[in-house]
């Protein structure tokens, strides 16, 4: 007789993983977006030409080969990581590269009208920016750093790969101890979708709150 | 640990055997993906909810949970219900369920993005309904769809090497099978980013192009 | 002349309409007769265009019946055809019978931005007419002659300006040799400068053609020169018609009369 | 690591496979199988009270070692000539030969790789980079026929579905499998002919011969003792099998 | 009276400007003087948005020169002030200083979509000019009450009607109290019923302030009313210029003559 309760309580302490790595990957993943997104549309040379590398590098190699690198190749240089520590930065550095576009776009987008009114009331660059165009454009980035999230999150299924006890991993562990291959993975499939689901609920609130009073800016 | 130039020239043709496979997956998971993308955004958009919310709930569970536990569930779990899929097969079936629910979205936003003016003028010419399809509403979606279709072709084509779960032999696969032979991750690992780095960086010169070809559409 | 008097070519017969909670038309009648050329105006959000869309199928109707040519709009006999008298909601194909007699152009065009000029008049004679592209293409020059456009029958429509788009929709909706035409504000995106030649090219069309013809203008003088009758709506009501002399120069309603000194302020000459 | 730190950390970082009964979890998530107990029980006498053990694939077993995540392998990495060049092993531990998974009856009659060779149509399924994806390629079976099977469980399920014909790991391993599926129409052919006998042993860093040395000592003490073959036989493995033999031999190939 | 003829506010001094090949300005100069109201009319393309631009520092000038108040705004003296007669371009913050006397209103109004009318308005003097919350909310409340949408202060910009958006943009570039400003087409992106109140706001302005006032307009009737002067652009080259009385009733050049008839004729009051 298999102990099914024993072995999802396994599972759920690999959620527990899954949602932490999720949530300090995101974060990781926002601040390097800002940095880097700002950082393509700086005046300064050096600064575009550094985020611009860095956008290109993550996002060009895949999230498994910066995985593996993060994991087995950086030690060799004398940088140790924990797995966690491993998989948050991968996945942070990774996702951070695609909402740096994210950012970018976002900025663009806020057009030359408003940029120009500003100018006319004599605001600086960083007032502008601050005051004007970022509270505009992170309304528009909401939708995209959503899927990003999403993206994260199914993305930390990869970790399992260096022997990060997260969800997927733990699933396999259940699988190779049981003989069942349904009720794990059953079970992490839901249980992944209940994520995404969280996910896309908590930012779409976060948008409703932050559209208030915008109802046809935005088409 | 040092680099060693004859180890690379050594297991090159391996990895050249598994780059071979991982085109060959994302050509065959495109071209699956755009046609299951089309069918995705046709039937969301049905007047009966009978089909559109079926459809709409599995492409969003499609979509938040992740491939790696999919391809499991198609190669492991699907023969219990009788259903035998050869691994590449299972693995281009995977990639092209995955992505047609990124690739609906693309159709949607395309369709979306044709003006409403653009419709009603076509009912003011008689038009039927397949005829707008065909020769206004399609015209119009498809080209600027081109870019981010096939940034997601890329994006797939990244994800390949989760297939070596399903036990096909594409370059990350290959690439561990020599790392555990030789028990050297860091030429192998390196060589898969390289190769990945070099397709993606050609890739933008191309997204570039295509832009410029389809990505607008003057009114 | 003896002829019996002429059947109205539109009848609109009590027809109501809301979007969500606002109703937008309540028991609008009216009838047009054949050849009639029609000035709407009235102030903004008043249902002029409300009508129009309704009469191309753009927008469905809450109640009522229009019968345009005789013939019920929205609505069939039961039965495929059979004489009891009972009517059913129109389908799909009547609908698409019922549009052959009618045309519309937009206040912003709707040209198909990827077609050249000449496709995007020939496209809908061919698909709906099944007319030859050779067919098709001396009627669409004969047309664009006559909008003044025939050396830009290649053109793509990015490369035209506002005033030479508007004449190119016109043309495209006449290819299709409607008995009713229904104009939308069609100079009201324009230049100042090129609103001019879009109002000759519908003079002309005045003159030259019996075409049942609806227009909803803010162009008061041209509404003046163009229409044999003029209605004033507001809040989806016809407040006062009469012949554009009466309207423009007498108004009865007190409501009529704000809204032309509001008009005659803002600069528009009447 | 050198004994004297493990000590002072209190703990040994060691790598498991998650494969039975080599290594199990149980359903609390507690660790054991004979490769962990019998680490966890020579630690404990070297002063180490205590093993945290992380499941990870064979393939990154090495160089995990060598990225220092691990203070030691104890997972049924069994020694052979280049593992013996790229880690240091401790004596021999967990002994066991090569068995095929096969459909009832051994349709197909394989006795060795060879014959799986010979059969244009035979397809095999072996662990990525194991000891049986080499054999059989060793044998001349085509690459094309050799399927890398990601673990155990997925073995199992492509032998059942018809995926592959035979299925090769060890004795044990398959042994456990086959207990697990619960299904009788598959047997375990054992053992396979020509196929030498392996025994693993705790593998540590090429350069801690030291601590290598002091595990050495304690576990001949409780192969002595009996305490040895008390720990793995009730996970089926044989502890005279490991005492016959010497890393020495088994280094050689 | 006998005191000094004052300086022009604005000297524009042989400017050129060219977008890539084509030349919009080659060689424009100009003066306004303290508290004129000028209307710049021609046909579209001819250059009067640039005009303005330009001054608004949105544009840069290839050549020339421009003075403000006296002060030149392209550029700054060499050596931080030192009077030796050396010029460079201007830096960011040079322009910064010089554009506090300037202010805008756009076609499409600019509104910060996401702040409150109010806080459109109060924004730049508390943030350019260090104003308090307070302060800048009294004067804020003052604009709002002489455009009359003081019980609008509340509301988004997106609940408002395009006149109502334009009058606020009118307030919040009147906050930095600029000694000069400019209005690029403030009504021609506005329904006809709504362009009335745009323009009586314009009105009330021009008699109750002296702010310079530069005005971009196709409103013919009103440009006669509000100027003090008229020019005429035509391909970036001042054709003519005068009183409004003038150029309206007597125009001088063919080419005015042309395009006042082609407003004419296209429905416009003079
Ligand atoms: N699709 C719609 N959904 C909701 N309300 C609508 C819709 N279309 C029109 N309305 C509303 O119906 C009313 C009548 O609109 P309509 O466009 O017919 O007015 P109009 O007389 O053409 O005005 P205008 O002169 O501004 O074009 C307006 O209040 C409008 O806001
Ligand atoms: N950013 C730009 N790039 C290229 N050409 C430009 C740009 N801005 C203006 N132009 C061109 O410069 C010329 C003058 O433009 P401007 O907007 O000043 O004309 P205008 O007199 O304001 O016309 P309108 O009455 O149509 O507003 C036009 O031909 C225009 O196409
Ligand atoms: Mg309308
Ligand atoms: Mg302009």
């Amino acid at each position: 007789m298999i102990d099914w309760s024993g072995y999802l309580g396994l599972i759920l302490k690999g959620a527990l993983v899954t949602v932490e790595l999720t949530l300090m990957g995101c974060a990781l993943a926002l601040v390097m977006a800002f940095i880097a997104g700002l950082g393509r549309l700086s005046r300064h040379f050096a600064l575009r030409a550094l985020a611009t590398a860095y956008i290109e590098f993550f996002r060009g190699t895949s999230i498994f080969v910066q995985l593996f690198w993060a994991y087995f190749v950086l030690p060799l240089f004398g940088f140790t990581l924990t797995p966690l520590q491993a998989g948050v930065l991968a996945l942070g550095l990774n996702v951070g590269a695609y909402g740096a576009e994210v950012v970018r776009g976002a900025v663009l987008s806020i057009g030359k009208a408003q940029y120009e009114a500003c100018v006319a009331l004599n605001l600086t660059r960083y007032q502008r920016m601050r005051h004007i165009i970022l509270p505009q454009a992170f309304l528009i980035m909401l939708p995209t750093f959503c899927n990003n999230a999403i993206e994260l999150l199914k993305a930390t299924a990869v970790v399992s790969l260096i022997s990060l006890s997260d969800m997927t991993f733990e699933a396999q562990v259940v699988r190779a101890q049981t003989g069942s291959t349904l009720v794990p993975f059953g079970t992490i499939l839901i249980l992944y979708f209940l994520m995404a689901l969280a996910i896309s609920r908590f930012v779409r609130t976060l948008e409703k709150r932050l559209a208030r009073g915008l109802d046809g800016v935005r088409v | 640990m040092e680099w060693d130039w004859d180890f690379v020239w050594k297991i090159m043709p391996t990895l050249i055997e598994g780059v071979k496979i991982t085109i060959i997956a994302t050509l065959l998971g495109s071209v699956l993906s755009t046609v299951v993308g089309l069918a995705i955004a046709l039937l969301r958009r049905s007047p009966t909810r009978l089909i559109s919310m079926p459809v709409s709930f599995a492409a969003e569970f499609i979509r938040g949970t992740p491939l790696l536990v999919q391809l499991y569930f198609i190669f492991y779990v699907l023969p219990d219900f009788g259903i035998l899929l050869p691994p590449l097969v299972a693995g281009v079936i995977g990639l092209g369920l995955h992505y047609g629910t990124y690739t609906a979205e693309v159709y949607r936003a395309g369709i979306d993005n044709v003006p409403r003016g653009q419709w009603e003028a076509a009912k003011a010419c008689n038009l039927t309904g397949g005829q707008t399809w065909t020769h206004v509403i399609l015209p119009q979606a498809i080209p600027p769809m081109i870019p981010a279709l096939a940034n997601y072709f890329i994006a797939m084509f990244k994800e390949t090497p989760l297939l070596s779960v399903i036990t096909v032999l594409e370059l990350m696969n290959q690439a561990k099978s020599v790392a555990n032979s030789y028990y050297r991750y860091v030429e192998p690992m390196t060589l898969v980013g390289a190769f990945f780095l070099t397709i993606s960086l050609l890739s933008v010169f191309g997204l570039r192009w295509l832009e410029k070809r389809y990505g607008r559409i003057e009114r | 002349m003896n002829a019996p008097a002429p059947e109205p070519i539109i009848e609109i017969d009590s027809i109501s309409k809301s979007f969500g909670d606002f109703q937008v038309l309540d028991g609008l009648s009216m009838n047009v007769m054949p050849g009639e050329k029609l000035a709407l105006i009235g102030p903004s959000g008043s249902g002029k265009t409300t009508i129009l869309r309704i009469l191309m199928t753009l927008e469905s109707i809450d109640s009522g019946h229009i019968r345009i040519d005789g013939e019920e709009l929205y609505h069939m006999p039961k039965n495929g055809g059979a004489k009891d008298g009972g009517l059913v909601p129109a389908s799909e194909a009547h609908l698409h019978r019922m549009r052959q007699k009618i045309g519309m152009v937009f206040q912003l065009f709707n040209l198909f931005p990827h077609k050249s000029v000449i496709d995007n008049i020939t496209l809908a004679p061919m698909l709906t007419k099944g007319a030859s592209r050779a067919e098709a293409e001396t009627r669409a020059m004969e047309l664009l002659d006559m909008v003044g456009m025939a050396d830009k029958a290649r053109a793509m429509p990015a490369q035209l300006s506002g005033g030479q788009k508007q004449r190119i929709a016109i043309a495209r909706a006449l290819a299709l040799s409607p008995k009713i035409m229904l104009f939308d504000e069609v100079t009201s995106a324009l230049d100042p400068e090129l609103v001019e030649e879009v109002l000759n090219v519908m003079r002309k069309l005045a003159q030259e053609t019996d075409t049942t013809m609806l227009l909803v203008t803010h162009e008061m003088g041209f509404a003046h020169d163009f229409a044999d009758r003029v209605l004033f709506f507001d809040a989806g009501k016809i407040v006062e018609e009469g012949a554009p002399e009466d309207i423009f120069s007498n108004p009865r309603e007190e409501r009529t009369q704000g809204f032309l000194k509001k008009i005659i302020a803002a600069g528009h000459r009447v | 690591a050198d004994l004297e730190q493990l000590k002072e950390q209190g703990f040994a970082r060691v790598a498991i496979a998650n494969e039975p009964p080599y290594t199990a979890v149980g359903a609390d998530g507690k660790v054991s199988g004979a490769a962990p107990d019998i680490a966890r029980e020579v630690f404990k006498r070297l002063g180490v009270p205590e093993i945290v053990a992380s499941v990870s694939e064979y393939g990154a077993m090495i160089p995990g070692l060598q990225a220092r995540r691990f203070d030691a392998v104890t997972a049924g990495l069994f020694m052979k000539p280049e593992r013996c060049a790229a880690v240091s092993y401790s004596e021999p531990i967990l002994c066991d030969a090569e068995a095929f998974l096969v459909k009832k009856g051994n349709p197909m009659g394989f006795k060795s790789f060879k014959d799986i060779a010979d059969n244009a149509d035979a397809k095999i399924g072996a662990p990525g980079g194991g000891t049986e994806e080499k054999l059989a390629l060793e044998a001349g079976v085509p690459r094309n026929r050799v399927i890398v099977v990601p673990d155990g469980q997925s073995g199992l399920k492509m032998l059942q579905d018809g995926r592959i014909d035979v299925y090769s790991l060890p004795v044990l391993s398959l042994n456990d499998l086959k207990k697990k599926s619960g299904d009788d129409g598959i047997e375990v052919m054992a053992p396979v002919e020509g196929a030498p006998v392996y025994c693993d042993g705790t593998a540590f860093r090429k350069q801690d011969t030291a601590l290598r040395d002091a595990y050495d000592k304690v576990l001949a003490e409780m192969k002595e003792s009996g305490e040895f073959a008390k720990i793995i036989e009730p996970y089926g493995f044989s502890a005279a099998a490991a005492m016959s033999t010497s890393r020495e031999k088994l280094c050689k190939g």
